[in-house]
């Protein structure tokens, strides 16, 4: 099987995470996923993407972009999240788990968690000056 | 569009029914916030999530639950979810949500463990 | 009104046209046109795509890509089509009624006509060697 | 997906209907031309397609009723359609097709015109 790539840039926005979604819910679908597949990885890429408009790019923000690339081949489904924006170091994410969280009236901090329970191989790039790029694999599992 | 998020309040029993219906995520979540704020500060504590007609949430929905179930238990009430379907509890579960909220399957259970006085759970 | 970008990039292959005709109607709703609108925007896009995957790349080519640009502002919807296949001077497109094409019975040569028919402005620019690109506009009516 | 098409065969009084449902385009049209080559070559010529379902046409779609309309009305059959919904009629009817093909509300109708005889259009 040769190997697919779909693109889709939109403005910074939470207003285009519901396109997003969409997007990346067509790639899984052709990919091979199931219904049950396909929200766990538009999930996971939801979340990446939230993440950029709000913590790469502070904010909504007309003027900059959210670049998704899905591709998939026989093995496994590939989704790049690309921005311009601030990058930032993974590795000093607290664990802290829910009870946490709540303890600490905290509305945020599960966005990580969700991205590494779904997806089977995370990776962020910093490619200073120029953009952040965090790809996350989810293999094709056969008959699951 | 797959982006709508709607929320009707209800009463009942001393409760507060909020129904939830379409995408609770980072763009709809402030809207759910607000109507909990609104809530808490008119001094209903005792809330139910009604989730029958919610498709999805993403972590900036289960945010929203996060940051204000210990003041609304301090405050003697509770949040508790019911009706939540299976591809949306998948969710709730991962996180290890059901440790730590009140989840049952229909509206009426959740009033009457408010009626019963049911343990609230202990973070 | 700032305007906004959204990019969407397929491989080559008719079975990615309802993810076009997706994204373009989600492009043409957030410009602020209503139902019946959008579904003329999304044909006329789906039309100039179809043209590209059978003309100008000679059918479903999973190693070409239909690039297709969609902005607007508070005035008009702009798409661009690009593709990096074989151009053609639209110019040449010879003009025939549906009577005629029946009777020649033709299956096609109705696309550019519903293309013409749907987008107040089209313009067809090729760049040899690099690419060609389909730009369609379509005003957007106030209170129509 | 916005992609499904689907095509449904029944015959009733000697003519045969073809129920279309779904988005017809590019991708989609090959399956409703196979369909009606089939009906042409086994003898069948006259045809409805009935398009109560029919959500999307592009001009891939449009194509298959004008490349075959000639040949199965000089066997003496036609093909008429029936319960198209607003948002593909007026795609039919931007390109002149209500002059050139029988198009009627509903099934029974286009029965009826088989039935009568009615004149076929003519190009
Ligand atoms: N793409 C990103 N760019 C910059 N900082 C990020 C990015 N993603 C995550 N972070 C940082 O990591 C933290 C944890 O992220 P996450 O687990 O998704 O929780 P949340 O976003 O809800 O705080 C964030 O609060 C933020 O400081
Ligand atoms: N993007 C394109 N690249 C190359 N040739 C094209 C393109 N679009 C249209 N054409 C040419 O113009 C003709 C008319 O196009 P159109 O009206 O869409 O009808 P159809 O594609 O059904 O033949 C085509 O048959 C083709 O020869």
């Amino acid at each position: 099987m040769p190997s697919f790539d779909f693109l889709l840039q939109v403005p910074s926005s939470t207003d285009n995470l519901a396109m997003i979604r969409d997007f990346v819910a067509k790639v899984g679908e052709k990919a091979g996923f199931d219904e049950k597949e396909v929200t766990k990885l538009a999930l996971a890429v939801d979340e990446a993407c939230s993440n950029v408009i709000e913590h790469a790019y502070g904010g909504n923000n007309a003027n900059k972009e959210v670049r998704v690339r899905g591709s998939f081949d026989a093995e496994q489904v590939v989704v790049e999240v690309v921005d311009t924006g601030r990058g930032f170091d993974p590795g000093q994410i607290p664990v802290k788990d829910v009870e946490q969280l709540v303890r600490e009236r905290r509305s945020g901090g599960l966005g990580w968690r969700l991205i590494r329970s779904i997806m089977d191989e995370v990776q962020y790039q910093m490619v200073p000056g120029e953009k952040n790029e965090l790809r996350m694999v989810k293999k094709i599992r056969k008959g699951a | 569009m797959a982006n709508a998020f709607n929320l009707t309040r209800t009463e009942q029993d001393g409760a507060v029914i909020l129904a939830l219906s379409g995408y609770l995520d980072a763009h709809t979540a402030p809207q759910f916030e607000r109507a909990i704020e609104v809530e808490f500060s008119g001094g209903h504590t005792k809330m139910i999530a009604d989730c029958a007609g919610l498709d999805y949430i993403s972590s900036a929905g289960l945010g929203v639950f996060m940051s204000f179930i210990e003041d609304i238990r301090a405050a003697g009430g509770d949040i508790k979810l019911c009706a939540i379907v299976p591809q949306v509890y998948q969710v709730f579960d991962v996180l290890g949500f059901p440790e730590i909220f009140d989840i049952v399957d229909a509206q009426a259970a959740a009033l009457e463990r408010f009626r019963s006085g049911a343990a609230t759970k202990e973070v």
